[in-house]
């Protein structure tokens, strides 16, 4: 599989879709817009035999939601395909139909950050407890839990 | 037969860990079932971002008592490479010596474990004999026997000394001997081979599809092993093999777990006996420049994925823990259908779950292929109506 | 039945355990157990207590002349573990100047009451 | 049984009540204590059963809800009350004064009492575990029980009777069955194991697939009269076993002074009754627990078809023996 | 002295309980660590059942309750439900920093910091985790507890009260 597979021809393949680069070795960056990601996915995954989904990492970085998708195959490339959200209202559609192992980090992150995965089948809360808040969601940056309230909440953490 | 709800857990004598399976069985059939993992969710990651490198390595460990060096190895290694220093190679291979005993300590513990949920108590109690030997050295190097807390940012925290070396180098003869006879048990041993032979069986197709890692892909015949893929540590340079199993039952992710103890055997060995000399840890800055990184590392269960992104101060900005347990769950719902109601816990089991690394998770329900006579919420409420002492 | 030869060797030879309360556990030197901290090193900097991951170590008013690089120094606090929420970890160790407060290789006691501090 | 102050210390001080509680409690201890040695412990000290059934004794009962307080009390004593019946049954020094023409038969059904009444306790204790257990117990005593019942019945159609003290008399004059059907002892064991829920056929209380099955919800002094009623189904199974296949506390010549002839008998009945608790410990210590589908295939395919070649050998060994 | 049939069996009662403790074992949340020193524990090193101690699955058959580690919110209402489950005398004993205080996860958001705001706790063990001989310490503890306890008539002279807790009030709304 290696032999005619370089990052650079990945690399190369990835720029239809956004901004492609070799973040260091082995590793590949792809940065693409919510609606191309089932696309590059399904391309990565044809193309280039990237058959293995490592994880969805959720990021809040204050101003977006970031969604990074880390792919590898048999080729141990890694391609982490990047998409941003807005903060409010997130959307993005899912990725089950095609990577089934997708359903559970998409479940998480819908409990921890609050992002909908349009599509998905099975949207229930899992992580949190059952009488948890409807519209918290604990990893976002701005989330300060009520020190009144049942869930306790993070004491002042020195700096 | 009606079909009979089960609710297994959160409290149950098979489950160490608190998981919740509520299971639609025909009489010892299972027909379907819904997974409930949630209840170890600490909010680990939201505490990683609010405390400093020095004081995360800890909390970081202690996401999960079996795989602890695992995880903060995972991160320092990740937070390394954004600082872009090199640890020295003795700490590299002191690090190496650590993970292959927890590996070897897991192992064993699952071996153990394993028997005990078919009953066999006796091996159960034999591999945690043995197991002793393991926790004796991990103990004496780093002060101990869970939570070694060997890592620090640019090295480990404490030398090892000749004499240690030589008292784990000679513990290891010993042990060889007692895991030859434990492939040997699981090979020939009769009601092993009754419980263990095609109960939860993946293919290779279906293993690859669901994304398993760790034993569970290697016992379908995949050779899935970050230590391979993508050398970290000392891994380049120990001579050891990946090893596959072609059988893809609990049985086969036995025969792969004691095969591994044999080459983390030969990995401890090797480290030990060419143990660079030199310094244990370089000086670490305190702030990190921005970046991110996915720091991938394999732990005893498989392959676990830190997904860091630091903003050039001294906390993290994310830390996004991905557990092979978790990458695991997807198939344990599969393997589970039309399976015996006795067989639960070793399919469950022979993914050697570790849920309070999945401290964050999930609910995977299958889709049923048969309609029950009632509804599954009526079938709930009207079980739990009957069964108020259920825990 | 692979097992039944090293059962009946196991039935006939002496069993492994040790006997815990009569016999003792050998603890290796490098154990970390119970804390202990020496009042006359400490000269109450507080970096074990912004550095405890647990935040079981609080500074106490502790007012005394200490020794440090020579000179002498008014120290006003003096740290305070809570015995039962120590994890054990070993940081404030690593990160004490003066070695005042190390994980001593000895096991901690068990009691009912879980608020026990530990001051010396 | 004429005289009845001999009746009432028969019945209630030695071989019975008293002498049974006393030996079950030993033996559950033994059982234990060779268990934790072949897996290299040092084991529970001898008071240990003692200690936990007066321990139970004294801790509370709870009540499940909606359970039949009156039969969840007493179907634990008519367990235990049936098990110790067929105990007086069996052979201890000489031959039993309560003997009759069949006691064989009544025995093994008292003997299998206890199953029933743990079905029971596991369908009233209205806990999805202890159904389930219920369901396995009574499913498991459909399959043990037909070889467990032929093996045990090969030495009476070989004796030509129904009385264990008679088949221990046959024995004491010609040869223990134990050499004449070996199959049928190998039989007996397994047998005698399933019946007791021991390992590899615990079952019905599989600890870490159904938590302790019809025992789930038992607590104080239900758990302890279950309990020992299990450590006395113990004691009196391997005493049945002893009395058919080992020929018994009877000794083929006999010795003078009638007490050290009884003495020496009820030595032999020790020692071969713990030569079976051995046999059976190993059994428990060597292997693990096995599905019920896979005891369904096994007990009927091979053990049920050992026992009835069994059956046959005796049939042919007969006809040879009353022609020849 | 009066020595009386039902001091004697009294008597009787406290020496047996004291040398037949059965534990459960219930993990609220914890990292598995505890857990494994508590199985490390029942094997032939350290081998607890020399003092009886068996380790049982139901909470209706054990006298001692191990919670190790912190409570999780959803695993509070559960502790509480099997601490309910046991039968009377039962006695608890925290495992680690976490059973104390949370541990090293001190305040984080889904947690209940430690286990004395659901149930009330008999012996703390310290440690992360505890040495196997550590938790054995403690059992002995805990058996110190029950004589004198039994001395006193009952485990009211030490005063613990039941903490209510919100978690107490959801789950009383479960059980009938």
């Amino acid at each position: 599989m290696t032999g005619p597979l370089t990052l650079e021809s990945i690399a190369e393949k990835m720029k239809e879709f956004g901004v492609s680069e070799q973040a260091r070795k082995n590793r590949i960056r792809v940065t693409t817009t919510p609606d191309k990601v089932h696309d590059t996915i399904r391309t990565v995954q044809a193309m280039f035999g990237f058959d293995r989904l490592i994880t969805i990492s959720a990021v809040d970085n204050t101003r977006t939601l970031e969604l990074i998708y880390h792919l590898t195959g048999p080729h141990r490339i890694i391609v982490s395909i990047a998409v941003e959200l807005e903060r409010d209202q997130p959307a993005m559609p899912t990725i089950f139909d095609i990577l089934p192992p997708a359903g559970i980090y998409e479940r998480q992150i819908h409990d921890l950050f609050g992002i909908v995965f349009t599509g998905n089948p099975n949207m229930k809360r899992i992580m949190l407890n059952e009488d948890w808040p409807a519209d918290e969601y604990p990893l976002r940056k701005d989330w300060k839990p009520d020190p009144d309230t049942f869930y306790g909440g993070i004491k002042g953490e020195r700096s | 037969m009606p079909e009979v709800v089960v609710s297994i857990g959160p409290h149950h004598p098979a489950l160490k860990e608190p998981v919740n399976f509520k299971i639609i069985a025909d009489g010892e059939k299972i027909v379907r079932l819904e997974l409930d993992l949630s209840y170890n969710h600490r909010g680990v990651e939201k505490a990683a971002e609010q405390r400093d490198f020095i004081r995360v390595l800890p909390l970081l460990e202690r996401v999960c008592g079996i795989c602890s060096h695992s995880h903060s190895t995972a991160f320092a290694q990740g937070i390394e490479e954004i600082m872009q220093i090199e640890i020295p190679p003795r700490a590299r291979y002191i690090r190496t010596i650590i993970a292959e005993l927890e590996r070897m300590h897991s192992h064993l513990l699952w071996l153990g474990v394993a028997a005990h949920l078919i009953g066999f108590n006796t091996l159960f109690m034999w591999t945690w004999r043995d197991r002793e030997a393991v926790q004796d050295t991990v103990e004496e190097m780093s002060g101990n026997r869970v939570h070694y807390n060997m890592n620090e940012i640019g090295g480990v925290r404490c030398d090892l000394t000749p004499a240690q070396v030589n008292a784990a180098l000679a513990r290891l003869p010993n042990l060889e001997e007692r895991v030859n006879k434990y492939v040997d048990m699981v090979n020939y041993e009769e009601t092993m081979l009754l419980r263990f032979r095609g109960v939860g069986r993946l293919s290779k197709e279906e293993a690859l599809r669901y994304g398993t890692v760790g034993p569970t892909a290697r016992a379908s015949g995949i050779d899935y092993d970050t230590r391979k893929d993508d050398p970290y540590l000392a891994y380049a340079d120990a001579p050891w093999n990946v090893v596959t199993d072609t059988n893809g039952d609990v049985y086969g992710r036995t025969r792969v777990r004691v095969w591994e103890i044999q080459e983390s055997l030969r990995i401890v060995r090797y480290c030990l006996e060419n143990l660079p000399e030199g310094a244990i840890r370089v000086p670490a800055p305190k702030n990190a420049p921005k970046g991110e990184i996915l720091s991938r590392y394999e732990a005893p269960r498989g392959e676990l994925a830190h997904f860091i992104r630091t903003n050039g101060t001294d906390r993290v900005e994310r830390v996004d823990i991905r557990t092979p347990t978790l990458a695991n769950w997807t198939s344990v719902a599969m393997c589970l259908v039309n399976q015996n109601l006795a067989d639960i816990p070793v399919i469950v089991a022979a993914i050697d779950p570790c849920l309070s690394c999945t401290s964050r998770i999930t609910l995977v329900e299958n889709q049923t292929k048969k309609a029950g006579v009632i509804s599954f919420d009526e079938l709930i409420r009207r079980y739990r109506s009957r069964n108020p002492e259920e825990v | 039945m692979s097992v039944l030869g090293e059962m009946f060797e196991n039935f006939l030879s002496r069993p492994i355990t040790i006997l815990y309360p009569k016999e003792k556990v050998p603890i290796p030197a490098a154990f970390r157990g119970r804390v202990a901290i020496a009042d006359d090193k400490c000269i109450g900097c507080s970096k074990c207590s912004l550095v405890c991951p647990a935040q079981v170590i609080t500074m106490i008013d502790g007012p005394r002349d200490v020794e440090f690089k020579g000179k002498n120094l008014a120290r006003k606090k003096r740290p305070q573990v809570k015995l039962f929420k120590c994890i054990r970890c070993g940081l404030c160790e690593r990160h004490c100047p003066t070695g005042a407060i190390v994980l001593k290789n000895e096991l901690s006691c068990s009691g009912t009451d879980g608020e026990i501090v530990l001051t010396e | 049984m004429t005289d009845p102050v001999f009746g009432l210390i028969y019945i209630f001080i030695f071989p019975g009540f008293l002498f049974l509680f006393i030996y079950a409690l030993f033996f559950a201890f033994l059982d234990r204590k060779i268990a934790s040695r072949m897996q290299q412990r040092v084991g529970p000290p001898f008071f240990q059963p003692f200690a936990d059934f007066i321990k139970m004794l004294g801790k509370e009962v709870i009540d499940p809800a909606g359970v039949d307080r009156v039969i969840f009390d007493a179907a634990p004593l008519v367990a235990l009350a049936a098990v110790m019946t067929a105990y007086l049954y069996v052979p201890i020094i000489g031959n039993s004064p309560l003997a009759f023409q069949g006691d064989l038969v009544v025995v093994l059904y008292l003997l299998s009492l206890p199953t029933l009444v743990l079905f029971l306790l596991g369908w009233l204790s209205r806990n999805i575990f202890s159904a389930i257990g219920g369901i396995r117990a009574i499913t498991q005593l459909f399959i043990y029980e037909v070889p467990f019942f032929l093996a045990l019945l090969t030495p009476a159609l070989m004796a030509g009777t129904w009385s264990i003290s008679e088949i221990v008399l046959w024995q004491q004059k010609n040869l223990w069955f134990v050499f004449l059907q070996p199959i049928g002892f190998i039989v007996a064991l397994i047998g005698l194991q399933a019946k007791l829920e021991r390992t590899p056929f615990d079952i019905p209380e599989a600890e870490t697939e159904i938590v302790a099955g019809p025992w789930t919800e038992l607590t104080g002094r239900r758990l302890a009269i279950m309990d020992l009623t299990i450590d006395v189904s113990l004691v009196v199974g391997s005493a049945l076993v002893a009395a058919l296949f080992l020929g018994g506390p009877l000794i083929p010549w006999a010795i003078t002074p009638a007490w050290l002839e009884g003495i020496i008998c009820f030595l032999l009945f020790l020692i071969k009754t713990l030569a079976v608790l051995l046999i059976l410990s190993s059994i428990k210590v060597a292997t693990g627990r096995i599905r019920i589908d896979q005891l369904n295939d096994i007990g009927w395919k091979y053990i049920a078809s050992a026992s009835l070649v069994q059956v046959g050998i005796v049939l042919v060994m007969n006809y040879l023996w009353v022609y020849a | 002295m009066a020595v009386t049939a039902a001091g004697l069996s009294q008597r009787l009662v406290n020496w047996a309980r004291a040398r037949s403790p059965w534990i459960t074992v219930f993990n609220s949340g914890a990292c598995n660590a505890c857990d494994i020193e508590i199985i490390a524990c029942l094997m032939p090193r350290f081998d607890v059942e020399r003092f009886g101690i068996l380790v049982k699955g139901s909470p209706r058959h054990a006298d001692i309750l191990i919670v190790t580690g912190h409570v999780t919110l959803k695993q509070a209402s559960r502790l509480r439900r099997v601490w309910e489950q046991m039968p009377e005398p039962k006695y608890v004993i925290a495992m680690g920093a976490c059973g104390a205080s949370g541990g090293v996860f001190h305040g984080l958001y889904h947690m209940m910091d430690s286990v004395d705001k659901v149930i009330p706790i008999d012996v703390y063990v310290a440690g992360c985790p505890p040495r196997p001989d550590e938790i054995i310490n403690a059992v002995v503890t805990c058996l110190n507890l029950l004589r004198e306890d039994a001395l006193h008539g009952g485990r009211e002279w030490r005063k613990k009260a039941v903490p209510v807790t919100r978690t107490e009030e959801k789950t009383c709304g479960v059980i009938p």
